[in-house]
């Protein structure tokens, strides 16, 4: 928990990458999670093998959530759709190097979640508590 | 060969209540479990060390404690849910108990599936938790009830059962085990007719998950309701498991916090299961009770807890039917579970109930919440014996003893 | 002048989990009693007991644990009675929680009392359980709900009020205390107002029966409000407090054992109150414990209580106000109890919650179940210290400094 | 609790005391504890000056509430109907000389609530439990 905040994860929250909106964009999904209010949404381009060639998030909430939206986006350059599908919720505790209790778990998986079922329609995701 | 395969002693010294001296020298005989079990140290150190160090409310917190709270909460969802062989452990929500359960299911899926006319069938040995919670939904959308009788034997009758769904009722409610006759009901060939017959069916497992190895899929049921006191657990604790796809087309039960996602001065969306059905501050610690409870009786093991109940209960019916003038409702031995009502000539069970009690030996005498099987029985009241995995065949002997006595002093 | 007047060392000895390290070397700062309290050890010690040697169903027993448990749970309701000045302890109805005693008034009064067009005045800084119940309520009978709103100073809008009042609601509901801003609102002013204007009021007690002397009579609610958990009683166990005349002219709420006088196959007739409002084995255990904190609390005196929380709010508003980028929302000190939200610029909540956590600070953070009064303060979440009896001046500066250290980390 | 069944409730549930019904009465009322099943019916004729001259209680149920009856009838005789309105729960249990329960007081009590109801329509009786 001490390194809850790790410096890179401060960071990213301060200095988003990939941040704005696209127009036009081939994918937008947006989501939230009401209970602490977080709002996630991501914009994709993708080429014609619907490999990631742009992408940018926007939104608002928390730095586990602004910070593992930012990290995301840096993840998914240039990957392609099927093997976006592949990102797990390990991936991004991973990517987050740090340990989450059940509810700031739901802020670090919200992106991942608008990137899938924006990606996919993928609406069977479960919010695993 | 040894009557009893359970360690009794190990057991006994598990529950500090079975120590306690009704009166100095006279110790306790405990042969009311049906009303509510005694409770194991394990389940009140698990209780205890909750609130010592991980008190917090649950869900929305952030903090240690919080988290913690929400872990061990969480945590005893999904050994229940084992316990019962519930498939996802979103199928367990927690309410204060099957009382609770059972009017649950009446007040939203009876409420938003049943129109004028529809039928309810409910059997005639039902405790009044799987009776009047229909009888008011009744009442309020003008449904008809018809009654599953008990035959003289005490079972239920199945041949008027399989009249009663040629009716196409739309919902069935039985339990599983009788907590008056014992008598274990077969209840997955009857859920499974049910279903055939397009009903939903609401079994009241308040006796039987306590006491003999329950898998709510084996089963079949569609709602299967129990308490968490009637098997080790705490008070304030209780069950309803439901198939998921029912529990998510329902409307939600209480309103209030947790229970849903957003809400506006104008309206709310509720939540998911099980969080939909539980409204407020939950039940905490009770939950975490009833899950140290499912533990303990896991490490026991279902199957020796019934069988040596079933055990008690031979043993008993063989020494209460030598008594001159006593009459022992429902069935055979094998048909049943540990519990025996009876009534003796010329002596009111509350009479009964009394003088055992000088000798420790405590009983019920009452109707026990099932008065329409009381009137069908042709008894004001019954007293009852029943038994658990702590009891021991030298105690059934001092209930035998002691009615003897109750039968001497009131010849 | 020392701030505090209640003994802070010993009372703090009484609660096991103040005594708890978060991490090696860092005690627990708990400041989220506004979501549940800390037990002290003589309700644990009051249930402890209660399992080990009393433990036994209540009401219809009358072997001796039957009767001694039912000596304790109804000894209970009596002391909760008094603690909180109601006449007849029958009016004391045993529930889940706050929300579930408010759900029962929606569920009985309000669908034997209300009808369509018929309004209904719930305030704008309600906690989700006195407002969903009120929302399905009236999504069922098409009623109208009408909105208190909240004045930019955090109390409730009492012009308004007037004008609401004028188009003769059936039922007004309000909380004696926000739980977010703190607001103490003039209940017993409302009350009154609401009787003249002929509509009955609820009144949300859930942070105010914790924190302040509370006589129902002097408020002169129709009905009362509040859980025993946020008041160092257990969980699972909350209280409705109603007129007696209110309660007996109210259809029972859910269905089953204890709630019947007489049941038949084709029927029931309910029983007396509070019994008709409490079907099913109760929570009885709680209801001990509850009664065990009540005696606490009024070992130490609600009134003493009150004011070493008034002196740590005032306290605490001094030292917040002067951290950078802060806001605190609600009304001055002496409008308020024990509790304070805020924000901070450019950090959420929720890691103000978490880094707080790290130095074993515990606060809240979220919508607190009130998301229209956020909605209103147009923020989506805040931060949440509460104060309780065991809470001291030195933990205030614990929060006071951690909050710096978390602006400091995040500029 | 060791002499709840002294000898003379034994004898007062085995023998009752002015057991039967009157046929005409000038009082009569019968009333029943659901939870066990008891049930006291009272007959009574008064004179002129409204003093009990013949009751009789007739019924069924525990040794505890028929003995209590029978008790009570042997204790009315000659007593007038204002003299019965004094009568307590306290003189009932003086009565039968033992300590009892919330549920046993039940039993014990309802000859005499039979009794007032009837002689008086005493409808506040309270079942004190
Ligand atoms: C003002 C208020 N009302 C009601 C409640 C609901 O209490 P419970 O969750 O115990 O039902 C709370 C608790 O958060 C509260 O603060
Ligand atoms: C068969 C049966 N169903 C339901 C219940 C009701 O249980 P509870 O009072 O815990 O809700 C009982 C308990 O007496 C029971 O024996």
């Amino acid at each position: 928990m001490d390194d809850m905040y790790r410096e890179f994860i401060l960071d990213h929250y301060k200095n988003p990458r990939h941040h704005g909106e696209l127009d036009p964009a081939d994918i937008s999904y947006q989501d939230d999670n009401p209970l602490c209010g977080d709002v996630i949404r991501i914009d994709l381009r993708v080429d014609k093998d619907n490999r990631i060639i742009e992408s940018a998030f926007s939104g608002q909430g928390c730095a586990i959530s602004q910070a593992s939206a930012s990290m995301l986006m840096e993840e998914i350059q240039g990957k392609s759709l099927d093997e976006i599908k592949e990102f797990s919720r390990e991936d991004i505790l991973q990517m987050l190097g740090i340990e989450l209790g059940p509810v700031r778990l739901k802020c670090a998986m919200l992106s991942l979640k608008v990137l899938k079922v924006g990606a996919y329609g993928v609406q069977d995701w479960v919010d695993d508590e | 060969m040894s009557l009893v395969e359970l360690d009794s002693g190990k057991i006994r010294a598990e529950f500090p209540a079975l120590s306690r001296e009704i009166r100095p020298g006279v110790p306790l005989v405990y042969l009311d479990t049906t009303a509510t079990s005694q409770k194991p140290l394990r389940v009140l150190e698990a209780m205890e060390r909750y609130y010592r160090w991980h008190n917090a409310n649950v869900h929305r917190g952030i903090h240690t404690l919080a988290e913690e709270a929400t872990a061990e909460f969480e945590g005893a969802r999904t050994k229940i849910a084992e316990f019962i062989g519930a498939q996802d452990s979103r199928e367990v929500i927690f309410t204060r108990n099957a009382t609770e359960a059972i009017n649950l299911v009446a007040k939203t899926w009876g409420s938003s599936n049943l129109k004028e006319g529809d039928r309810i069938v409910v059997s005639e040995m039902e405790h009044h938790s799987n009776l009047v919670p229909w009888q008011m939904l009744s009442a309020e959308q003008g449904l008809e009830i018809n009654v599953l009788p008990v035959t003289e034997q005490g079972e239920l009758d199945l041949r008027e059962w399989e009249r009663l769904l040629n009716k196409e009722p739309k919902i069935v409610c039985f339990t599983h085990m009788s907590n008056v006759l014992g008598t274990l009901n077969p209840v997955a060939e009857m859920c499974a007719q049910a279903r055939d017959a397009g009903a939903v069916s609401v079994v009241d497992g308040a006796q039987s998950a306590p006491h003999l190895p329950v898998d709510v899929r084996a089963i079949g049921a569609d709602f299967f309701a129990f308490s968490g006191h009637k098997m080790c657990g705490p008070t304030g604790g209780g069950v309803l498991w439901g198939r998921a796809k029912l529990l998510n087309e329902m409307p939600p039960f209480l309103g209030g916090g947790d229970m849903i996602k957003r809400v506006q001065m104008t309206g709310f969306e509720p939540n998911e299961i099980p969080y939909k059905f539980e409204a407020g501050t939950p039940s905490i610690c009770e939950a975490i009770g009833l899950g140290a409870a499912v533990e303990y009786l896991e490490s026991v093991g279902m199957e020796s807890i019934w069988k040596h109940e079933q055990e008690l209960i031979s043993y008993a019916l063989e020494g209460l039917g030598e008594i001159n003038g006593i009459t022992v409702y429902g069935p055979e031995a094998h048909k049943r579970g540990g519990v025996a009502s009876f009534t003796l000539e010329g002596v009111h069970p509350h009479d009964i109930a009394q003088v055992l009690d000088r000798d420790g030996v405590a009983v019920r005498a009452g109707h026990h919440c099932a008065m329409p099987l009381h009137t069908k029985l042709n008894v004001v009241a019954t007293a009852r014996a029943s038994f658990y995995l702590y009891n021991t065949q030298d105690e059934v002997d001092l209930l035998v003893e002691g009615i003897g006595r109750v039968r001497d002093m009131f010849r």
